[in-house]
């Protein structure tokens, strides 16, 4: 059986974190490049506990990744108000299109 | 840990305290007051004037807060935080101020409430930024100025531009506090801890794996250089200047760099430090260089960001450029890795400041009037209105850093710092910098006075009390420029950061 | 007079004047004129108190002791920095036989300056007020001994510049002004470099025994006071000096106009409006050469005897250059800017020399040249004024049009190629018998001299095309000068002839402090290689 | 009379025109009869001027009055010491004979010109110009320093220019002012380089402390070399001044200026000025420096004389005249006949100016016909004008019983010894051929003005003698153009107490190796040892070995025999071509067509100096003003092409910071903006990719660390 490390969780991590940009610059919908984001953190927060758990740390990282979710649930609320005014505004959350403010 | 320790860390947090509970009486007052929402700006002043009372009182102090076992502190109360915190409730003095006479502002006069409490929202966000002494704490204070900031972007929801600019906003920030985040992880790997004293006294006793420690710092300082938009993570600035209500832009481009200079001072000094020999030069330990990190992004943001504005029609963005530059100038106090480098940042700050805070009212006054800011629209606008011509030619001359104005004299010390420590190129390379953002500048003021008005003159007053804050703007401008005394002494007695 | 701070007093009463100003109505047209008038007036008024107290003994230059009517008092100190120890900035005052001339000309040039604005219309207000700061600007760069202030002053007068060519000036208003400023501002930020660089490698020593670095002009000058370690220090064996001198001397050649540098000079001139043209030449010229008089020279002595050959060069190139160019022009009035090019050649040419006679004589161009050129830019003023023209074929015959008026333009002109009996003549000639004594830069000497014959070819060939000749029918109406003109022009004639006739009144007043900067260049070559060979 | 009371006269000398000027100048406008002032000023000059010429002479005949006072002095100054720049006056016989014969020229031209100039629009100023130009002329001639001779050298020139484009609606006028300025301040570069090699060594300017001091021994850069080219360079002014070959052109051009100007400045005064600095100079003149003096002379005299032969206007042939025989005077200092140098430039002065203010009368009375070929048979119309000018062009070509037979003889007579001595027979030759070709073409000029048939009639008919104020200064003129005011026997000049008393060779200053060495002062020569003994006048050492009086001596009778021979051969020869017209001219001239052409174009000086120098100066300033607004302009402010293949940044540009041309920096901070600001599409996905790709950059930079 193969002993799960840390290695292993960073590794997940590692390609959450991938993933997550990926999304982020791949996706058109203002929606999906959200979830990039939260992907992003959550990669950060399986470091954090990971870390936590591994290095004996205390518990000041798994603290860490609590705060993380609260803030991730509340970025993700505020960033959902403003894909929503968007809608409104521009009639579409392609953010492609969204590209009146530039030089 | 005991309650007693617990109330007595409260005592140190006293301005933060006086934020949040201003905040709260906001939300109470807005529920309260229903469509009387005019007394809301009068009772952020009230709160902004308690904090400032212990902010004053903060200048003397030393110490942590919030310390446990497992913590060194959460929280650090020094004069440096304190001079920080000041530049902070000063901006936000000047930025309710502004919201009170914004048209923009005044379009959604149903939502104020939400305004003032998110405004107060970034001010706590800030202070804790300021003073925050732990990964933890940064990042969540980082987070709350972002979000609040994100809102305030966007705050007039039926403009398309302050819809842009949030969504840009909460994306841009949402991937840049991802990735730090990211690298907060990896340094809580590494050390073991979240506190930046307790890192830094690790990192002292052992060695640590090279290109991990790398990685770590500049993922954090992708947190970090976002706040203060210093090139190449400086992208967002010039759309969400630009679409955001200037009153929310002039915050920004003051209030919540000054907090994330204070944070990358704070972060860099207490983390990395080795010592601090007599000459004030810091000995940081030889894990990262620090030195040629911010030597490379000073010169890139100033030069990127004067270069750019060259460009710009629209006066708002091209400020916007201009604090891109502004922060490459105050780069280069980091680069010099040295107190006297802090005090050209403090220093630099204050006048930026009052400069900054200063042109973005100006712009704000005529944008109320003409709803343009396009600088080929201020035309003639010094002849028109002299008065606000003159007062913009003034912060516009001290941006640019000509004497007698202060901006010569926070510029000078930058240039005093890097001659010291011996960095003559790079202050070759600066002043070049600030040769060309001559172009920009005085391309304003060729509009203002070298040409005259195509549409017409269009009259208006400026109002006694807009008057009163403009001559309170540009004044300090000019008399720092002449006796600048006050100003070093104040940066001299801020410099002073908890631990060394 | 006690201790009454007469130089303080002529530097900023224009300050007072423009907040006068600014206060007036904006229909106050004429208040605003004669105000601007009486304060330049009591600024002459004030110089001449000046010359009439001065003591022709003391030298100046380096020695703070022989400096007069000194102000000096702390402006701005913060004690406690460890690690640089006292921050000082002196508000400090002072002059001497290098200043003085310049004094009385910025006052002179000022007062008859503001005569030549007096048929401004656009924005009265605002010319006024900008056009005293710039005075202020003007009149501070020459009486300050601090580098700080000094650097303050000289970017002072920068933006009011700006404006006033800006606003007032030709259809190409917009671009001279910025070049002007451009130009300028990149020569003062080296110049700031410098400032910075010298302040951290000069301490002074207070009155209580402790070391304090400094922008004490005069402490630079004393090699006591480098700090060993200081960049520009040169005890430093890495110092930095020769490229700080060579910032520093660009800095100030940018305002000579010192070739490659000039060619901000002939668009600013075109369409700078008279009055300022006149500032300019009149003034404004001059604080290159001071600059390079005051600071390169006693704070750089080892550096500047390694390039005088250069700075004479220079001047050989400026003289022959600025000649031939306006040779070709056909605009009247860059003709006279490309003659200030060769003018000042002369002065850098007389500074090389680093003797007695050909110092004196760089000073002495600088002032008359001031007085010449302010000359024959309200000249040019007049016929713009009268004409709406400058272009020289257009003209002709104007001797015969304008009869008393050209009696001072061929005033001016001998005045401008050196004629004996004017002033021109005597700095000259004294350029060059300076230069020809000192053997490095005698053949540069030599060659110079063909610039009074390009003068002459250029000045005469205008003077020819202009007012010789028969008079086009379009300029029969043309009037003779007014009263307004008659006040510039008469002055200033004045000045030239006096000058021409009686130089001695001159040169005694910078005489003991040339003989001291020659001294001091002369010891100065042992003293440093002493310390570089520490 | 004492010896302050001759200084105090000759400041009234010297200021009294100069306040004419002044007066007439200022009030010339309002006072119709303002010139009234300056010529009664001018009288009192001449009054004063004999007054002190005559006591001078008198009783301080071997004494030199100075008076000085410090014009502008330092005291022990590094490099120079103590230096006392000194003006003053110096009168010795040179000084007083010279301001003589200026104020009495000057006189006489002004009472000329009240008839000449009547009418004119400027009548005034022109009296004014007069006054400033005595005013100059007076100060070259007293001054005893080299300084004060430039300042009244270059004032000469500048009343020189204003009244040679007196009539400056005429473009050819004014073109003749500012060339007559300009060439000769080519001259006075040289003449001002070598005052500069003067003071570098001498520190002073002062003409006796320079000879003292040259012949204690101090010589500029210690070389003899060096002296000669100081004094060469010094005579460069007079070359100038005194149009002497190459920068002769000025002086027929100059001719546009009104003819009594012509008489007073350029031919008896202004351009005698020359002349009289190489007296001045003379003791520091080196053997070298001499001979090429004397060659420059040559040239000069020759040259012209062969252009005066086919030219037409009569002014002109006057002009080369005076040019050819400045070339005398020059060539004969050249050659050490210093005292005939000088005797030559009194008596040419007289009687150039009679020429002059004679051919005035004859203009006038043809109103402004100036060409000789359109002339003829005056003598009826103009018997006094006919008969002074007659004087005149006796005088000229050296016939027995005039001045110029007694000056003119004692030159040729001086390079006659010269060559005997030294084998330059050159010299001679050419004094000889120039004294034949003067007589012809002064006779060609006679001949063809006042005799013959009247080729134009009807200005012929309305010719009428000029009236008396023209008519007076002829006689006085043509007077003192007689033998008996200089020398008692027409003869032997040296016979009279002007050349016998008053004017004497300087002592020599320059070392005695660089000598002529016919001047060595020879003290080891038995000879010479008697010379030690006699007392020698004024103390000084003698300078002329025996050898040249004697050669002088021997000279005497050949030199004169030969030039009366040649003076009338010249004479014939005129007769023979246009009186008698036994040959025709016209086919002499076809037949030496090239000769002809050369000698009628004036050897195409202008013409090269045109193409040569003049075109060079204007091409190259209008090349570096091109490349001033081109090249240097546009290194700062980026090449042209840079520009145009850039031109759609520039097109943004232009409107943005400046119109038209922008700085290198500008363009190129445009193009790094431009480049810059791709990168802000305006989309946030973009930038993210730009964060992430540069972070990735970042850390690659940094790992190395």
């Amino acid at each position: 059986m193969i002993h799960i490390g840390l290695g292993h969780f960073l590794f997940i991590s590692s390609i959450l974190f991938s993933l997550g940009i990926f999304g982020i610059v791949t996706r058109k919908n203002a929606v999906m490049v959200l979830m990039g984001i939260e992907l992003m953190l959550n990669a950060s927060n399986i470091n954090f506990i990971a870390f936590a758990k591994y290095g004996n740390f205390g518990l000041q990282g798994q603290i860490m990744a609590l705060f993380v979710i609260v803030l991730a649930a509340a970025e993700a609320a505020i960033a959902l108000a403003i894909v929503l005014n968007i809608y409104k505004t521009f009639s579409t959350v392609n953010v492609d299109e969204i590209d009146k403010l530039k030089d | 840990m005991n309650i007693d320790y617990l109330i007595n860390s409260l005592y140190l947090i006293k301005p933060e305290i006086a934020i949040s509970a201003t905040l709260v009486l906001l939300v109470l007052m807005d529920l309260i007051m229903g469509n009387n929402k005019k007394l809301l700006p009068y009772i952020a002043f009230g709160g902004l004037i308690v904090t400032s009372f212990f902010i004053v009182e903060q200048f003397g102090m030393s110490s942590l807060a919030f310390a446990t076992k497992a913590n060194k502190g959460m929280v650090v109360t020094d004069p440096f935080g304190a001079f920080f915190k000041a530049i902070v409730v000063f901006a936000s003095f000047i930025v309710v101020y502004l919201s009170i006479k914004s048209d923009e502002i005044k379009a959604s006069f149903e939502r104020h409430g939400e305004y003032y409490t998110l405004i107060f929202g970034m001010i706590l966000g800030m202070f804790f930024m300021i003073s925050a002494s732990d990964l933890i704490l940064i990042y969540l204070s980082l987070e709350l100025v972002s979000l609040s900031s994100y809102v305030l972007a966007g705050f007039t929801k039926t403009s398309k531009r302050n819809s842009e600019a949030s969504l840009k906003y909460v994306i841009y920030g949402g991937v840049s506090s991802g990735i730090m985040l990211f690298g907060i992880s990896i340094l809580y790997g590494i050390t073991g801890s979240t506190n930046l004293y307790e890192i830094n006294s690790l990192i002292q006793a052992s060695s640590i794996p090279n290109l991990t420690f790398v990685l770590a710092g500049v993922l954090i300082f992708v947190g970090i250089g976002y706040k203060i938009s210093a090139a190449p993570f400086h992208f967002w600035t010039p759309d969400v200047y630009e679409g955001a209500p200037i009153s929310i832009t002039a915050f920004l481009s003051v209030a919540s760099k000054a907090a994330g200079f204070a944070l990358l001072i704070r972060f860099i000094k207490i983390t990395f430090i080795r010592s601090v020999d007599s000459e004030g030069y810091w000995h940081l330990v030889d894990m990262i260089d620090w030195k040629t990190f911010f030597i490379f992004l000073s010169i890139i943001t100033m030069t990127l960001g004067n270069f750019a504005a060259l460009w710009q029609d629209n006066l708002k963005r091209m400020l916007a450029y201009s604090s891109i530059a502004h922060a490459g100038y105050l780069l280069l106090g980091m680069a010099v890795l040295s107190n006297q480098g802090m005090i050209a940042i403090i220093i630099y700050f204050t006048i930026y400041a009052f400069m900054n805070l200063g042109a973005f009212f100006v712009v704000m006054l005529i944008a109320n009037k003409i709803g343009s800011e396009d600088i080929d629209d201020y035309k003639g606008l010094g002849y028109s209105q002299p008065f606000l011509g003159v007062s913009l030619a003034i912060f516009l001359v001290s941006l640019t850093g000509l004497p007698p104005t202060a901006g010569f004299v926070g510029k000078l010390y930058l240039f005093i710092a890097l001659v010291d420590a011996k960095m003559i190129t790079l202050a070759v390379i600066a002043l070049l910098n600030s040769v060309v953002s001559l172009y920009y500048y005085i391309r304003v003021l060729k509009n203002l006075f070298l040409t005259r008005p195509e549409k017409g003159i269009f009259e208006f007053n400026v109002s006694f009390s807009n008057g009163f804050v403009m001559v309170l703007l540009a004044a300090p401008v000019i008399i720092f420029g002449i006796y600048f005394t006050p100003i070093i002494d104040l940066a001299k007695s801020s410099m002073q950061i908890l631990g060394f | 007079m006690g201790n009454f701070p007469i130089l303080s007093f002529i530097t900023f009463l224009p300050i007072v004047g423009m907040i006068i100003i600014l206060c007036l109505p904006k229909s106050q047209t004429l208040v605003m004129k004669s105000i601007t008038l009486l304060i330049t007036g009591i600024q002459v008024i004030l110089a001449g108190f000046l010359l009439y107290h001065y003591n022709y003994g003391m030298g100046g230059i380096n020695n703070p002791a022989t400096f007069q009517y000194i102000e000096k008092f702390r402006w701005i100190e913060i004690s406690g920095f460890s690690w640089i120890g006292k921050i000082k900035i002196d508000y400090f005052l002072g002059i001497d036989g290098l200043s003085i001339p310049m004094v009385l000309l910025t006052a002179i040039i000022s007062f008859i300056a503001t005569l030549a604005s007096w048929k401004i219309d656009k924005a009265v207000k605002g010319y006024f007020a900008l056009y005293l700061l710039l005075v202020t600007g003007m009149m501070g760069v020459f009486v300050a001994l601090d580098f700080f202030l000094f650097y303050v002053f000289w970017e002072l007068m920068l933006l009011p510049m700006y404006f006033l060519i800006g606003i007032w000036g030709g259809p190409r208003r917009e671009y001279a002004a910025i070049k002007f400023f451009l130009y300028t501002l990149l020569g003062s930020v080296f110049i700031l470099l410098v400032v910075i660089g010298l302040y951290f490698s000069t301490m002074e020593t207070m009155v209580d025994g402790t070391k304090v670095f400094t922008f004490n002009m005069l402490s630079m000058m004393d090699t006591h006071n480098f700090v060993a370690t200081g960049i520009l220090s040169p005890m430093n064996p890495h110092n930095l000096r020769f490229i700080a001198y060579i910032a520093l001397f660009i800095g100030f050649a940018i305002k000579i106009p010192m070739f490659p540098f000039h060619t901000w000079l002939p668009d600013a001139h075109v369409e700078a409006p008279t009055a300022i043209s006149v500032i300019l030449a009149g003034v404004l010229l001059k604080m290159g050469t001071y600059g390079i008089l005051r600071v390169c020279y006693p704070v750089f002595p080892d550096i500047t005897q390694k390039m005088i050959w250069w700075i004479a060069a220079f001047g050989m190139i400026n003289i022959i250059y600025g000649a031939l160019c306006a040779m070709a022009q056909k605009d009247f009035k860059k003709l006279i800017a490309y003659s200030s090019v060769s003018h000042m050649g002369f002065v850098m040419l007389g500074m090389a020399s680093l003797n007695t006679i050909g110092i004196s004589g760089a000073v002495l161009q600088m002032f008359n040249h001031g007085t010449i050129t302010a000359m024959l830019f309200i000249i040019v003023g007049v016929i713009y004024d009268r004409a709406h023209t400058r272009e020289i074929d257009a003209f002709g015959g104007l001797a015969t049009q304008m009869p008393i008026y050209t009696g001072f333009v061929t005033l001016a002109f001998f005045a401008a190629i050196g004629l004996p009996g004017l002033s021109g003549f005597i700095s000259e000639s004294f350029v060059f018998l300076g230069g020809f004594a000192f053997e490095t830069i005698r053949l540069i000497t030599v060659i110079s001299t063909l610039g009074i014959l390009l003068g002459a070819g250029y000045m005469l060939w205008t003077l020819q095309r202009i007012y010789l000749g028969t008079v086009p029918e379009k300029w029969k109406l043309l009037k003779d000068l007014d009263f307004r003109e008659y006040a510039m022009l008469v002055p200033l004639s004045i000045i030239i002839i006096f000058l021409g006739v009686y130089p001695s009144s001159m040169l005694n007043l910078m005489n003991s402090s040339v003989n001291a900067m020659v001294k001091f260049m002369m010891d100065s070559k042992a003293l440093y290689s002493s310390l570089t060979g520490l | 009379m004492t010896e302050f009371n001759l200084i105090q006269i000759a400041i009234a000398i010297l200021f009294l025109p100069l306040a004419g000027f002044a007066f007439v100048l200022f009030f010339g406008k309002k006072i119709k009869s303002a010139y009234l002032v300056e010529v009664g000023i001018i009288t009192l000059t001449f009054v004063l001027t004999a007054v002190l010429l005559f006591n001078k002479l008198s009783w301080y005949v071997d004494k030199n009055i100075v008076s000085e006072f410090t014009w502008i002095s330092y005291q022990n100054i590094a490099v120079f010491g103590n230096i006392n720049i000194d003006l003053g006056f110096l009168l010795d016989n040179l000084s007083v004979i010279m301001i003589f014969t200026v104020a009495l020229i000057s006189m006489l031209v002004h009472f000329f010109s009240i008839a000449y100039m009547k009418g004119d629009i400027r009548y005034n100023r022109y009296f004014a110009y007069l006054g400033l130009f005595t005013f100059s002329m007076s100060g070259i001639v007293l001054t005893h320093n080299i300084l004060m001779m430039y300042i009244f050298w270059e004032l000469v020139g500048i009343s020189s220019y204003l009244l040679i484009g007196f009539w400056y609606e005429k473009k050819s006028a004014s073109d003749a002012g500012k060339k007559a300025f300009l060439v000769n301040r080519i001259g006075d570069i040289g003449m001002f380089s070598g005052i500069m090699l003067l003071f570098n060594t001498y520190h002073t300017f002062t003409f006796d402390k320079i000879f003292a001091q040259v012949a204690n021994g101090t010589l500029p850069f210690n070389s003899e070399l060096w002296l000669t080219i100081t004094g060469l360079l010094l005579f460069c002014g007079a070359v100038g001044k005194s149009a002497q070959f190459p920068l002769h052109v000025w002086l027929p051009d100059a001719m546009e200026g009104p003819t009594p100007v012509s008489a007073l400045i350029h031919a008896a005064t202004m351009v005698a000025a020359g002349v009289f600095l190489v007296c001045r100079i003379f003791p520091i003149l080196t053997g070298n420096a001499l001979f090429i003096i004397a060659v420059i002379g040559a040239l000069s005299a020759f040259i012209p004389a062969t252009i005066a032969l086919t030219q037409n206007d009569i002014k002109k042939v006057l002009a080369y005249s005076t040019v050819s025989q400045l070339g005398y005077m020059v060539m004969a200092l050249g050659v050490g006949a210093y005292k005939f140098a000088f005797f030559h430039l009194i008596t040419h002065a007289f009687f150039k100016a009679c020429l002059f203010l004679g051919s005035g009368s004859v203009i006038h009375a043809m109103h402004h016909e100036q060409d000789i070929t359109r002339m003829g048979g005056l003598k009826k119309k103009l018997p006094l004008t006919y008969a002074t000018f007659l004087i005149a062009s006796l005088a000229l070509s050296g016939i027995p019983l005039t001045s110029g037979f007694l000056s003119k003889d004692g030159i040729l007579q001086g390079t006659f010894a010269y060559a005997s001595l030294t084998g330059y027979w050159i010299f001679p030759a050419v004094g000889f051929v120039v004294a034949m070709l003067t007589a012809f073409y002064m006779f060609r000029l006679i001949i063809l003005t006042f005799h013959g048939e009247p080729k134009n009639k009807e200005k012929f008919d309305h010719a009428h003698e000029s009236p008396f104020v023209m008519a007076m200064p002829l006689v006085v003129l043509s007077a003192l153009s007689i033998f008996i005011w200089y020398t008692p026997n027409p003869f032997n000049p040296d016979a009279g107490l002007f050349l016998g008393k008053w004017i004497k060779a300087p002592t020599l200053s320059v070392p005695q190796n660089a000598r002529y060495s016919f001047m060595k002062t020879d003290l080891n020569n038995t000879t010479n040892t008697e010379l030690k003994n006699i007392p020698l006048p004024e103390g000084k050492e003698v300078i002329y070995s025996e050898a040249y009086t004697e050669a002088m001596h021997h000279a005497h009778y050949p030199a004169m025999f030969l030039s009366l021979f040649v003076a009338l051969t010249g004479i014939v020869f005129a007769f023979v071509f246009y009186y008698w017209k036994k040959i025709s001219s016209d086919k002499l001239a076809e037949d030496i067509k090239p000769f002809y052409k050369l000698s009628f174009n004036k050897w195409y000086f202008d013409e090269i100096y045109d193409a040569t120098f003049v075109a060079f100066t204007m091409g190259f300033s209008r090349f570096l003003a091109w490349f001033d607004n081109t090249i240097v302009d546009g290194i700062v402010n980026g090449v042209a092409t840079v520009t145009r293949t850039v031109s759609f940044i520039t097109g943004r540009f232009d409107s943005i910071v400046v119109d038209g041309m922008v700085n290198l920096i500008a363009y190129l901070s445009g193009f790094i903006g431009l480049v810059l600001r791709r990168f802000q599409t305006g989309r946030v996905q973009t930038y993210l990719v730009l964060v992430i790709f540069s972070l990735v950059i970042i850390l690659y930079l940094f790992k190395t660390f």
